[in-house]
């Protein structure tokens, strides 16, 4: 039986989401336009279908809750509170850009919202987020970091030295797998002895869970829950979110080797049309309203991209700064 | 011959040797059934299947001790890091492991394995993914290092480091595996490990180059040549060992030389270049050795910045410029 | 209930289990004495105290299954038939040594008994023994390799990774940690979330059991049964023995980490006096046997000391050989 | 001042930041109940408690990860590596993630962090546990790097360390520990980052050093001013950011130079140094720079040949002999 949404959140705030989520869409599937027309270059690793785990994990967080991913973290990014037309700036590697166009789109950093970066190393943010946990702890703040990462992540030395470490020291870490079934080509069963992500938790001694990463709902009230409880205990949580991503793994890959059945399977499921059924049918929205609302988030995109576009490129100057204090 | 890209020059190569040598295999993260993130590896486990061409984690520093350990148990596998900036997740493996072996155990074991490493800069991929680190390794003993310019010299130098019985790191540049070129049919086509190649002859100066930054000094040349500089452009092709008589002869013919590195300029093998040639040189040398380097910065993203963080052929003409004005 | 030793091994063999022991306590208590001289340098892990470990585990391998250890190797050298001579000469850098004096105490290597190396990298073993059980898998030998390591090496990401990865391609490795309690100065459940060490193979779908490692038989079949099920299976195995290092953890440690209590209470369990008893109380052996084999071993490393002594130191020109083929 | 040892110095320093500024703490692997391999982190624990000096497990890359993190979180920490040989483990947060966080997100944190380092060589540890890789911190931009001789040095610059806002790697040499000298007592004395000294002054040769290296070079240099050479003895201190105007001003004031690296010498910090000397003062070098270094092989373990693997007082005073005679 699911829940009935009334009971989870107040419509403001389930609205919200549906929002967040189809601005994420939004945002991603006009970056894919804009790498086509040439204006992002490098790597590019969209976050569409995976909307419902960002957009319902950052709704369990708190604002000063800091969250950290890897290098498909634009939605991260900006559900929690970047500006558009900053990150789509940056991603165009304009000096108007979240990181002054110096991190593109794997890179995306803004303390002022706790967004504490994408990782481009896979692996590479689990020890930081534990050090960032250790500092709030530390400095006596109430603060859980939120730290995710894909399915292909978990066979990386620093996934399980971070595990332990953030057991046996006590740290109020949230763990968060994106298990999207697929790291680049290699399904989960071909690069994990045990597929069952979030039962690799056992050798540490953390609890963990899997929740279905396609409905935001469910998302949000796991990890809104496992906060709490790495709030309460000061101890590390992990959660597994069962998702998948719509598109290649970045849009240099076709994506072959996942069936056209697969595909179809996942795209029925996809979070933000579900969603949008589920308000509609509880009440809690008219679809003019909704039509309001995505009618905003692309105005909101093309915005980001004019500006994106009309902002200026770094000075060459700039390559020698921002290295040392 | 037949002219065919850098990239399938190392897929022929690969095959050829799977072919010739049942105990060749290969691994790394998506080279089976993705065929490489490149598509180096493409076709392989169709034709060697999945027990020679294997899918691995996302473990990079398992990856070369797992090599390190079949290469002692008698196989020849070629691993491949999908890229260079991965390496650094391995240099516990690589350094401490597999450049000591052999040596620590008192030469009781060989380790003749390879790891290829595709890198290099210059497709906005920001600071973790357009690292040079060719100075890493080459500042480690216990290791042969390549890295080919040409489709030619990648098909000849990888087939000579997959019979070599010494651990090789074979790097690849990820803007050069479009390239095309002239490859040489014969299966038995070799280029030796250590011999440097003058893939442009002059008198008046010395551009020694390797991998991409040959191609650029190529270009150079070319526009030099115009402006009556007359450029031998020499390129490594390994770093390891380094060619020193190859290298002495150009200067000596020349009298003048630039060394062109992609790799930071602070401790880059640049630096060794240069010093060997002072060293080495100093009688003969008519101006003090110009370096090209890549700018001692983490790369940014913007292309509009990251272009001027690589060596390109105007600096190199430049610096040619310099070289050819300044004296002792 | 302890089984009768004869329903285990020949006499023999139990006599032989017997001198292996004896011969590895009395090959590293002149090695602490040749340290203490000056004779011997650098770094020096003494293994007095976790014999039954290598004694057992050894008897209970084929002699071409592989062995590979860290760096406090001496006895599973010896004990698979390393020359105790040429093991120290190996101490005393000379030239006659294991590896012609390059090695040292922590680099012992015999590729002709199939003893693949002390690694001095705590966790550098992981993945070396992964790739030598894939390539006797690969060139269809039946092959066990054994890997030993100790509980400080578990929360090392090589750890990790060689774990999942010899699930996951299925290899022939047989782990066996001796979790002597202690990683320097540090003691397991400082270091590990989870100090049950057996039980943090949970996650790679890897069984686990934990044995007395101060029990040379004990070790003895269940390093026979797991060997046994590694062959026939083709998948790893993995086992804990619990024991304890009588010394510091190299000649520069004092150990005061440790409460004289419980260094009783391990010193009262010494696998050696008590297999000995055993030997005796069952009728295998007599005191005075016992007595001609202990004084065969204390001649064979006297014989050691003297060659070590007696060998010449490497020449200068050996720097550069031995670096490439 | 007071005579202490380096390892007190260190000591001392430490203590005295942890004093200071509660954001300062300490971890790694044995430094808190055991006190530290190398007792450098001696009663620190006891004074400044549990929750301030950490044990950590066996986890170098996490050691590192976790420091950047906890300095991204407004901390001051000071991690130890056992030994630099396991910094290779680390190679990936120190390379790829430390030395780039700040550049990639464009300047929006720092990162105010040391990572202690005991290295070098010279007691029959045997290839793994030997190495100098000073050379590779250093070819890294976005990384400060120190190294100092002497015991006051080392209490200054650890100092100045912790103080510092960018990512610091603070080398110490094993054979230095027990080494004494004169300790200044004020709590704010601090040696700057990026300033040579001369430890020796002289002005027919410089001999540029650092570490136990400027320890053999006065060595040296006290030999051969019995024989009439005069040699000026430049210590370094820090190699990144390297003081370029010191070195330059000694040599233009002597004319030679001699490079002394404890690490192996096919591109290690030797060939930047003296590539800068000929870069920058080829106009007053009355001889080819010479480069003492340690040699291109995996340490062996025994005595006897492990020694002439490393740089010694003699083969120093060879080579100011050799580049007194040499001429261009
Ligand atoms: C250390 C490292 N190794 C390899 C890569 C190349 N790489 C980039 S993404 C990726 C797959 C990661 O998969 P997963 O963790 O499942 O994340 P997803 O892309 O599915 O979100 C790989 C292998 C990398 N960036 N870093
Ligand atoms: C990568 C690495 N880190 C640290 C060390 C230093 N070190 C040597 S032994 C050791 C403790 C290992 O403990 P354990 O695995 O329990 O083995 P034991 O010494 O008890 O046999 C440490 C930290 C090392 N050699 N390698
Ligand atoms: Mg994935
Ligand atoms: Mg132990």
């Amino acid at each position: 039986m699911e829940t009935k949404l009334r009971m989870v959140l107040p419509d403001q705030e389930l609205l919200k989401l549906y929002e967040q989520m189809f601005l994420s869409r939004e945002f991603e599937e006009s970056c894919a336009e804009q790498y086509t027309k040439g204006h992002i270059t490098g790597f590019l690793h969209l976050y569409s279908g995976q909307e419902a785990v960002a957009v319902g994990a950052t709704a369990g967080l708190h604002r000063d809750d800091y969250i950290l991913s890897a290098y498909r973290e634009h939605a991260q990014a900006i559900v929690r509170g970047a500006e558009p037309k900053r990150v789509m700036a940056e991603l165009f590697g304009k000096a108007t850009g979240l990181c002054k166009g110096k991190g593109g789109s794997m890179h995306l950093f803004d303390p002022a919202i706790n967004f504490m970066g994408g990782y481009a190393i896979v692996g590479g943010q689990f020890p930081i987020s534990v050090g960032l946990a250790f500092a709030s702890r530390y400095r006596g703040e109430d603060r859980v970091t939120a730290c995710f990462f894909g399915d292909g992540a978990v066979n990386q030395g620093t996934f399980h030295e971070s595990l332990n470490w953030a057991r046996l020291w006590e740290l109020p870490v949230l763990f968060i797998c994106e298990n999207n079934f697929y790291g680049i080509g290699t399904e989960v069963h071909r690069s994990s002895a045990l597929a069952s992500i979030h039962r690799r938790t056992c050798g540490y001694d953390i609890p963990s869970e899997k929740v279905d990463g396609m409905d935001v709902i469910a998302v949000y009230k796991a990890v809104k829950h496992a906060a709490e409880k790495v709030r309460e205990s000061g101890l590390p949580y992990f959660i597994e979110a069962a998702t998948y991503r719509f598109r290649g793994h970045s849009m240099a890959d076709p994506g072959k080797y996942r069936s056209a059945a697969e595909h179809e399977l996942w795209k029925s499921r996809d979070p933000i049309p579900g969603y949008a059924k589920r308000l509609l049918e509880e009440g809690i929205t008219t679809r003019e309203a909704l039509d309001a609302i995505e009618a905003r988030c692309k105005a909101t995109v093309e915005e980001a991209v004019v500006f994106a576009e009309q902002s200026p490129w770094p000075e060459e100057s700039e390559v020698w700064e921002d290295i040392y204090v | 011959m037949s002219e065919m890209t850098y990239r399938d020059a190392l897929n022929l190569a690969l095959k050829e040797e799977m072919r010739r040598d049942p105990t060749v295999v290969v691994w790394g993260e998506d080279v089976a059934l993705y065929e490489g993130s490149f598509k180096v590896t493409r076709g392989l486990v169709a034709e060697f299947g999945e027990e020679r061409v294997k899918d691995t984690p996302i473990s990079e520093n398992t990856i070369v001790g797992v090599t390190i350990g079949a290469a002692m148990g008698g196989l020849r596998p070629v691993a491949e890091l999908m890229t260079v900036n991965f390496a650094l997740l391995a240099m516990d493996q690589i350094v401490n492991h597999m450049s000591k072996i052999r040596s620590m155990f008192g030469g009781q074991t060989n380790l003749p394995l390879v790891v290829r490493m595709p890198g290099g800069g210059g497709s906005q991929l920001a600071a973790q993914h357009s690292q040079s680190l060719e100075t890493f390794f080459m500042h480690c003993p216990g290791l042969r290092l390549v890295y080919p310019a040409t489709p030619a010299d990648a098909k000849g130098l990888l087939k000579s480091a997959i019979r070599d019985n010494n651990p090789v790191i074979f790097l690849e540049h990820e803007l050069l595996y479009n390239s095309k070129g002239e490859v040489p049919e014969d299966p038995e086509f070799l280029v030796p490990i250590g011999k440097s190649e003058v893939k442009r002859s002059g008198d008046q100066v010395t551009i020694v180059a390797y991998a991409r930054m040959t191609v650029l000094a190529l270009q150079a040349a070319e526009d030099l040549a115009k402006e009556g500089i007359s450029c031998e452009v020499l390129d490594l092709r390994s770093l390891a060992p380094l060619d020193d008589e190859g290298i002495m002869a150009s200067i000596r013919k020349t009298g003048r030389a630039v060394v062109v590195e992609e790799c930071w300029r602070t401790c880059g093998l640049g630096a060794e270049i240069s010093s060997r040639i002072f060293e080495n040189c100093f009688d003969i040398l008519q101006a003090p050795v110009q370096r090209v380097s890549g700018l001692d910065v983490p790369m940014p993203y913007s292309r509009e910045i990251e272009k001027i963080c690589i060596p390109r052929k105007e600096t190199i003409v430049q610096a040619v410029k310099e070289v050819m004005q300044g004296k002792f």
